[in-house]
């Protein structure tokens, strides 16, 4: 048989979770085992970096990247995976819109280092930090320096699909590379480029079961403080679920176990800026008239700009805190 | 000086990269284990909510994000001064200890069980899980997909998902299970004791039946005196999800137990200019460099150090295994670093039982699985074992419950210090008069694989693969020969 | 660039039937006003989504004005207080991005209240000379923000 | 870019010329904006001339563009016309887009260069924008040809008088047990001192009979659903306890009801009226009410009087209400107004000071078919008062109360004082603000006054007591007041006092607002579709106001309101079917998941929830077209046609345009 297509997969800024999401495949991971060439997928198997760069331009056809780009490392092999691959999936939401780690934009790089090198438990009298460049007796050492913001794929490189999810639903995994082998053997067509796919087009309150009524916000409340209904959607006991707002994909889990949706799975299609959106509707629907008691209402949001960034702050129209921004120009 | 750059470590969850210094001789002068990045998570979890800890602190790690879930939802319970009912508590572990057979079995049969099964010098394209597949055949293949498809569903069925557990409140959970699962849950937790059983006999025969494998375990390049820690129930006996942490010295006397809220006390740690990553120790012997014996600080905590933190498993077929274990190994406390992967599939067969035995506690469908908080809540520490190592979550909040200073000391980075030692130790007793080969370079690998360490966790920072490349320079620092290597 | 020689632009968002008809009747009455906010025309301020407000700021605004019928006399009933409880949400998500809360203005102006509209536009336009540029915007590509390159090179 | 764009910037003479760059500003633009689209780019004298618009038609044919940018003055100015050149042209209208460049930059900045530099950018806006229109169509909606009226006063009749007439059907609703409103308890009417009844009688008796006109008394309507042109309005026919097939109205049973009950709305609490009535003789329709919580009946169980009397046996004390929903076309609101509360100003001492009279009372006291035949005395029945005092303003152009003018209280006051005057000789003081009296007649009429001797004292009355200070106060009202025109406090006895209260709102309009889905004004009158162009119609389509519910007015004004409504309503049904802005809203039913986040945003309650399908939808035709739906849908499903997030958020970035190029932008 002819050679078989080159799959590969990269992780970036992430933490692993989509590595696991696909492993969760099950058996299905035999089936790409089956119709790739797996050329390259770190947390998997071994491989020879240099033949990845030995390789022609756009010789893999599949690579799933995911991951945000925290520093110029993540940067550079987003670029030469571009160059490589024919297909370049933006996957899980590190690389789709920043996903937690996206939450550092809220505060200066600096910020994060000071912090975590100054703890309660850290002995640091020095106020030692990491230094990128440093002499050592045996010669120079070196750490590469993080970027002042975290960014997401497609403010890197060119992006053929996005695919969310923190991380990705296997189910929906399964599906799309059922339709790459579907398309290899030219039983189905690929989606127009640019297109999200391994989702749906409306939000995760398409598979929320719980009962919805009319909305009417009088209170914001938090999940440990009461017991919720069981049967009532979320946000109408005050609780501030992000599913109205979330894409349809990963069958309202959370929702169905009692928890509210934080939005993983990024904004539903054709919204702009998944935060603009969620808090233009709870802003909505707040029941009040009163600019005092519209103010009292919200106290109850005790973290908006968390709530409704806490999965895409790097991939929103403002991309970072302003500090933050103001920090990337000099 | 030649100087070798092992960038990124492979196989492991996150970000590695090794510098190694030799002499004039060729031999190793000294080396550098570097963790490239850090993600601030001590910083940009303020201001937020501290129920969303668990949630948010999952991302942390994607491999074992239960671990954080459960650290930090302790550490929330804390906060709110609150003790969730025993069904909730059960419910917790119960997952935990789904958890823990997924997580350990991945590792042993993806991450480190191939420099084994496959042998440390096999080709690289074949030391992988596919290899293993290929040489112990499908039946292996289907049984690890089947166990950690199991440990995913109990996961899924409690914590609301199989990636990223969400059901964690402060208070205990937002969901409990019903009859029929628990059952699902029940037969599943059977056939886990049984894959347990087949893994250690397979790592008997592979391993044990393999004198250069013995050998290379019982060998001094992977062994270190140091202090362990784990922890323990009342019994004194391992136990993941709850207890007083157990600390062990080197010569196996036990210089005391914390509790969770005493770990400032017992835990402290040392910065390095060189990495973003920092060194604990254990605060009463104090800091002494990347050296081990009584009198360094220097400690451990992995499958091996909880064995050696514990007087014994609370589970009776595991409870054997550790005898069997020390026998073989002559000995409490076994210092030998490769041991571990052995201790790793001692905690899975006791996970397995424990998964059963939770699993028929009468308690265990009950729906009282949440306590409303009404204390105001203050501080906080959350301290559970991840199969990494010991896990503490340290959260302060104003009076709303929202976050105001964060402090995380994670499974691997407890291993940071030593993981260090066996790589310069591996490396100085592997390379020789310059004369480095990927053979060699994955024995090095070898040395820090054996913890299964996490920097995603460690460095809480994005981990993420970089290239692995050694640079080998003359003594006048030409580079004579470059051998790059990806993950 | 001082303050001083610092023209701001601000981006207004305005209702079709008050304070759209109050500028032009700022025009009509040759009632003069600081020439750098650009005006946009909503039906009703209850059409105002937050995205609109990020889009200004990241788009090169230095301060947004959202203006509507008074409270009560909305010609959509009672949309402008949607847009009241938006301006108070969305301020408070602003402020927590670390903008300062006076770049953002909201501003209830009948048809009749040109001259209203005239002076509070200047004020505004004062207030944000005050505060300076805003700059929420990343400069170029993000590519571009200068990184230290790190020691693992591939080979052209 | 695919769309070719013509930009049109006109000088407006040297309106916009004389402080903005024209000639620079369409060169930039055919130059700057070509990547945007401009394909052709000029400047005229006046665009709006026939001339002008004869260029971009041309344009459009020669040069096949396929969206025009106009930039001129205000769109609520020209957009019409703009569009209708467009149009004329081939081109959809909805594909022009007018900025404006006068109104809100050459009239109102002074710099030529700043001026210039705004003009290019909002230019630049309107060029992003309209690359995202589309042809739009309007909304056809047929119109069922009748029509309801809501109250029956003065304006009411008039306006269903004025639709039947012409020949279509008219539901009137009236909630009191007759027709005739306020002017019915009316003796004379100002300035002509015609008879009230005279010329509103005939007026109620053609309602009456009127064959097109469904008259329903004693009702009110409860619900209002769908939209101009078929409305569906349930109305509740309150139980009259007489079945008017049979009744001939000749009044026997109110003759006979033994039970007298003091009648507070008619004769304003001066006179009694029987258990069983009608308010007033000559009331339309003909048929009494049995007021049931004061009917010795309905309050024992026994006495049926009227039932024994009533020749033709129609007196039915099982009746029950009864509720009928009926389809129209186009509705009227003509429900009037309530008279200011003037116990709400103590120091006037109404109600406790016996001889303080409002108004209305006097209305009543004045009329020959009121309490007192038309006899002007005191609370006593035979005292005729030797002075009386009439206080204008009351309740009106009063920060602590009405801060409006009521319109009408001047001239009722100057008819007051003819009345006393004519009826009783007595000495009248009338106690105003200012003397105002705009319409036809009017002034005449205050001279006329003045010739009679009455006296006028400017300044607005402090109290009015019983307590005398010197002789001649005793057993007098006094009046306390500063006369601004002598710039002296003078006190003035009298022996009755008239409060000439103002006109407010029904206290009830918030709620018939929201019952008809139209909109108050502060003060909750009911708010017109533009205070001077067109004052009847509302926000809502299909929804007319007319008389007092707009704003307080005298008689003329609310029948010229009730014959304008009345012209509205027939020329919509003429047309037979109508066409709505297309600027509205609607739902992708892919996208919507139903969270139902919008439901409760629609004033208009345009958008229902499908439980089956669980989406919510838009009707187009309640739709107006505001967005906030548009804004709230979390999901994005929901997109707002001429005002889509496409065209405002291209248009952000256009205005931005400029500001982005600036050198030295991003600088700290």
């Amino acid at each position: 048989m002819t050679e078989k297509p080159k799959f590969a997969m990269y992780w970036a800024a992430a933490c692993g979770g989509c590595e696991i999401a696909v492993l969760n495949i099950h058996e299905k991971i035999l089936d790409v085992d089956a119709n790739f060439d797996v050329v390259f997928w770190p947390v998997a198997m071994d491989a020879k970096y240099k033949d990845v760069e030995a390789m022609e331009d756009g010789s893999i056809l599949l690579t799933l990247f995911n991951g945000g780009i925290r520093n110029s490392e993540n940067e550079h092999i987003a670029k030469l995976l571009r160059q490589k691959s024919k297909i370049l999936v933006a996957f899980g939401s590190c690389a789709n819109e920043g996903c937690i780690p996206g939450l550092a934009n809220f505060t200066q790089v600096q910020e994060l280092v000071d912090t975590a090198f100054s703890t309660i438990t850290t002995d640091n009298p020095d106020q030692v930090r990491p230094i990128t460049s440093l002499e050592m007796p045996e010669g120079t050492i070196q750490i590469p320096t993080l970027l002042p913001i975290l960014k997401t794929l497609d403010q890197v490189v060119d992006v053929d699909y996005y695919m969310p999810g923190c991380p990705p639903e296997s189910h929906q995994i399964a599906a799309v590379i059922d339709l790459v082998i579907q398309v290899l053997q030219g039983k189905a067509e690929l989606p127009p480029k640019g297109a999200v796919i391994g989702a749906g087009a409306s939000t995760v309150c398409d598979d929320c079961k719980r009962t919805r009524n009319v909305k009417k916000i009088t209170e914001f409340g938090r999940i440990q403080l009461k017991h919720a209904d069981p049967e009532l959607c979320l946000l109408e006991q005050g609780i501030p679920c992000n599913g109205p707002a979330t894409r349809q994909g990963c069958g309202a889990l959370c929702p169905s176990a009692g928890a509210q949706c934080i939005g993983c799975y990024g904004p539903a299609q054709g919204v702009i800026d998944y935060g603009a959106r969620l808090s233009s509707a709870f802003a909505s629907v707040i029941d009040s008239k009163e600019p005092q008691e519209i103010e009292r209402i919200l106290d109850g949001l005790v973290d908006p700009a968390g709530q409704f960034y806490r999965f895409n702050l790097a991939g929103s129209l403002l991309k970072a805190s302003l500090p933050t921004v103001r920090s990337t120009v000099k | 000086m030649q100087r070798i750059t092992i960038d990124p470590i492979t196989r492991l969850e996150g970000h590695g990269k090794i510098e190694i210094f030799l002499n004039e001789d060729g031999d190793v002068a000294n080396t550098y284990f570097q963790i490239p990045e850090l993600r601030g998570f001590e910083r940009f979890c303020v201001g937020r909510p501290v129920e969303e800890m668990p949630l948010l602190t999952n991302r942390i790690c994607g491999v074992c994000p239960e671990a954080h879930h459960m650290a930090a939802a302790k550490a929330a319970d804390a906060v709110y001064h609150v003790d969730p009912p025993r069904p909730a508590k059960l419910l917790r572990e119960l997952l935990y200890s789904a958890f823990y057979c997924t997580d350990h079995t991945t590792h042993f049969y993806a991450l480190g069980g191939p420099d084994f099964i496959m042998g440390p010098d096999a080709p690289v394209a074949e030391r992988n899980i596919l290899g293993v597949i290929h040489k112990v055949g499908l039946e292996i293949g289907g049984k690890v997909i089947q166990m950690r498809k199991y440990g995913h569903t109990v996961v899924e069925m409690i914590g609301g998902r199989k990636v990223h557990p969400c059901t964690s409140i402060p208070g205990g959970l937002t969901k409990g299970i019903t009859e029929e699962k628990r059952k699902e849950i029940e037969s599943m937790g059977r056939w886990a004791i049984e894959f347990a059983q087949f893994s250690l006999k397979a790592f008997a025969d592979i391993v044990l039946g393999n004198k250069q494998y013995v050998d290379l375990i019982l060998g001094d390049i992977y062994t270190h005196k140091t202090y362990y820690i784990g922890m323990v129930d009342d019994k004194n006996l391992v136990n993941f999800y709850d207890g007083k942490v157990s600390v062990v010295a080197p010569d196996g006397s036990r210089l005391g137990k914390y509790a969770p809220s005493e770990y400032t006390d017992w835990i402290a740690e040392h910065p390095e200019p060189w990495t973003y990553l920092k060194f604990p120790y254990l605060k009463k012997i104090g800091w002494k460099g990347f050296v081990d014996g009584m009198d360094s600080g220097v400690y451990m905590a992995t499958p091996l150090s909880r064995l050696n933190a514990a007087d014994g498993m609370a589970t009776p077929l595991a409870q054997a295994e550790y005898e069997k274990f020390y026998q073989t190994l002559g000995g409490k406390p076994v210092h030998q670093r490769l041991a571990i992967h052995w201790a790793r599939l001692i905690e899975l067969l006791y996970a397995a039982e424990r998964w059963v035995e939770l699993v028929t506690d009468p308690e265990i469908t009950s729906p009282n699985y949440h306590t409303i908080p009404t204390e105001k809540p203050t501080e906080g520490i959350g301290i559970v074992e991840a199969p990494r190592g010991t896990l503490t979550h340290h959260y302060w909040t104003d009076e709303r419950g929202v976050v105001t200073k964060v402090n995380l000391i994670v499974g691997t980075t407890n291993n940071y210090a030593p993981i260090s030692m066996s790589i310069k130790k591996a490396a100085q007793s592997l390379i020789k008069k310059g004369n480095v080969n990927e053979g060699l370079l994955n024995m090095v690998e070898m040395a820090f694989r054996a913890y299964d360490p996490c920097f995603g966790c460690a460095t809480h920072s994005l981990p993420g693969q970089m290239p692995l490349q050694v640079n080998i320079y003359n003594a006048n620092g030409e580079q004579v020969r470059v051998m790059k290597q990806y993950c | 660039m001082t303050n001083a020689n610092f023209e701001p632009v601000i981006i207004g968002f305005t209702c079709n039937w008050c304070s759209y008809r109050a500028a032009d009747m700022a025009g009509t009455a040759r009632m003069k006003y600081a020439p750098n906010v650009r005006l946009i025309r909503l039906m009703c301020s209850g059409r105002l989504d937050p995205t609109f407000i990020f889009k200004a700021l990241s788009g090169g605004a230095d301060g947004v004005l959202i203006s509507g019928c008074h409270p009560g006399d909305c010609h959509y009933i009672d949309q402008n207080y949607k847009a009241l409880r938006r301006f108070h949400l969305t301020r408070r998500v602003l402020i927590q991005m670390g903008m300062e809360p006076g770049r953002l203005k909201l501003l209830w102006a009948s048809a009749s209240e040109g001259a209203i509209f005239a002076a509070e536009i200047n004020k505004f336009v004062e207030e944000i000379r005050q505060l300076g540029p805003l700059n929420w915007k990343i400069p170029g590509e993000l590519t571009d923000i200068p990184t230290q390159k790190s020691q693992v090179e591939v080979p052209a | 870019m695919t769309e070719r764009i013509g930009v049109y910037v006109c000088h407006c003479g040297t309106n916009i010329a004389g402080v903005v760059n024209v000639a620079e500003v369409s060169e930039w633009a055919g130059k700057e904006l070509a990547q945007n689209g401009v394909v052709i780019s000029r400047d005229y004298k006046f665009m709006c001339s026939s001339l002008g618009q004869e260029l971009i038609q041309k344009d459009i044919q020669e040069m096949g563009l396929t969206r025009v940018v106009v930039a001129a003055c205000s769109p609520h100015l020209h957009e019409a016309t703009f569009r209708t050149a467009c149009k004329n042209a081939g081109l959809n209208p909805y594909l022009c887009e007018l900025v404006s460049i006068r109104e809100q930059d050459s009239w109102v900045h002074t710099d030529k260069e700043a001026a210039t530099y705004k003009a290019k950018a909002i230019i630049s806006g309107g060029v992003a924008r309209v690359a995202h229109h589309e042809s739009l169509e309007p909304l056809r909606v047929p119109i069922h040809p009748d029509t309801l009226v809501v109250g029956g006063g003065i304006a009411g009749i008039q306006a269903a008088l004025e639709i039947a007439d012409a020949g279509f059907h008219v539901y009137l609703v009236e909630r009191e047990p007759s027709i005739g409103g306020h002017m019915a308890q009316f003796d004379k009417t100002f300035p002509t001192l015609d008879c009230s009844a005279c010329i509103l009688t005939p007026k109620m008796v053609q309602v009456g009979n009127h064959p097109n006109i469904t008259l329903l008394t004693w009702s009110e309507v409860t619900k209002v659903e769908g939209y101009v042109g078929s409305f569906a309005v349930t109305i509740n026919k309150k139980a009259r306890f007489v079945n008017t097939d049979l009744c001939t109205g000749c009044g026997i049973c109110w003759e006979k009801c033994p039970k007298k009950v003091l009648d507070e709305v008619f004769e304003a609490g001066l006179g009694n009226r029987k258990a069983v009535y009608t308010p007033f003789p000559q009331a339309v329709p003909k048929y009494p009410v049995i007021d049931a919580p004061n009917c010795t009946f309905f309050i024992k169980g026994t006495c049926k009087a009227c039932e024994k009397f009533c020749p033709p046996g129609a007196i039915d004390f099982n009746q029950k209400d009864e509720q009928i929903t009926i389809p129209v076309g186009n509705i009227i609101l003509a429900t009037g107004y309530d008279l200011f509360d003037v116990k709400r100003i103590p120091q006037y001492g109404y109600g406790r000071l016996e001889n303080v009279f409002t108004s209305l009372e006097f209305e009543r006291l004045s009329n020959a078919a009121g309490p007192t035949s038309g006899n002007i005395v005191l609370r006593d029945g035979k005292t005729v008062p030797k002075t009386v005092a009439i206080v204008h303003c009351v309740g009106s152009r009063d920060q602590n109360y009405n801060p409006y003018c009521s319109a009408i209280c001047c001239m009722q006051s100057l008819k007051f004082a003819h009345l006393v005057h004519e009826r009783t000789g007595a000495e009248v003081y009338n106690f105003y603000i200012d003397i105002r009296t705009p319409s036809k007649g009017y002034e005449e009429f205050y001279n006329r006054l003045l010739e009679e001797g009455t006296n006028f004292v400017r300044g607005k009355v402090a109290e009015v007591s019983n307590v005398a200070r010197v002789p001649a106060e005793e057993g007098k009202l006094v009046i306390q007041v500063e006369d601004t025109l002598i710039g002296r406090q003078r006190r003035i006895p009298v022996d009755m006092v008239i409060l000439s209260a103002g006109l407010q709102s029904r206290q009830d309009s918030k709620e018939v607002a929201k019952l008809f889905g139209i909109s108050c004004s502060a003060d909750n009158w009911f708010i017109e579709r533009h205070p001077k162009l067109d004052p009847v119609a509302t926000m809502t389509d299909g929804i007319y106001i007319a008389g007092c519910v707009q704003g307080p007015k005298d008689i003329p004004a609310s029948v010229v309101q009730g014959a304008a409504a009345a012209a509205r309503v027939l020329g919509k049904i003429q047309q037979k079917e109508i066409s709505l802005e297309p600027v509205r809203a609607s739902i992708n039913e892919e996208q919507c998941s139903g969270c139902r986040i919008c439901n409760d945003l629609c004033p208009f309650n345009a958008i229902l929830f499908h439980e089956d399908k669980v989406v919510s939808e838009v009707n187009p035709a309640l739709c107006q077209g505001c967005g906030t739906c548009v804004a709230a849908c979390p999901a994005g499903a929901i997109s707002g046609t001429g005002f889509s997030n496409d065209q405002i958020l291209s248009q952000i970035t256009g205005v931005l345009l400029l500001r982005v190029n600036e050198p030295g932008f991003v600088q700290q």
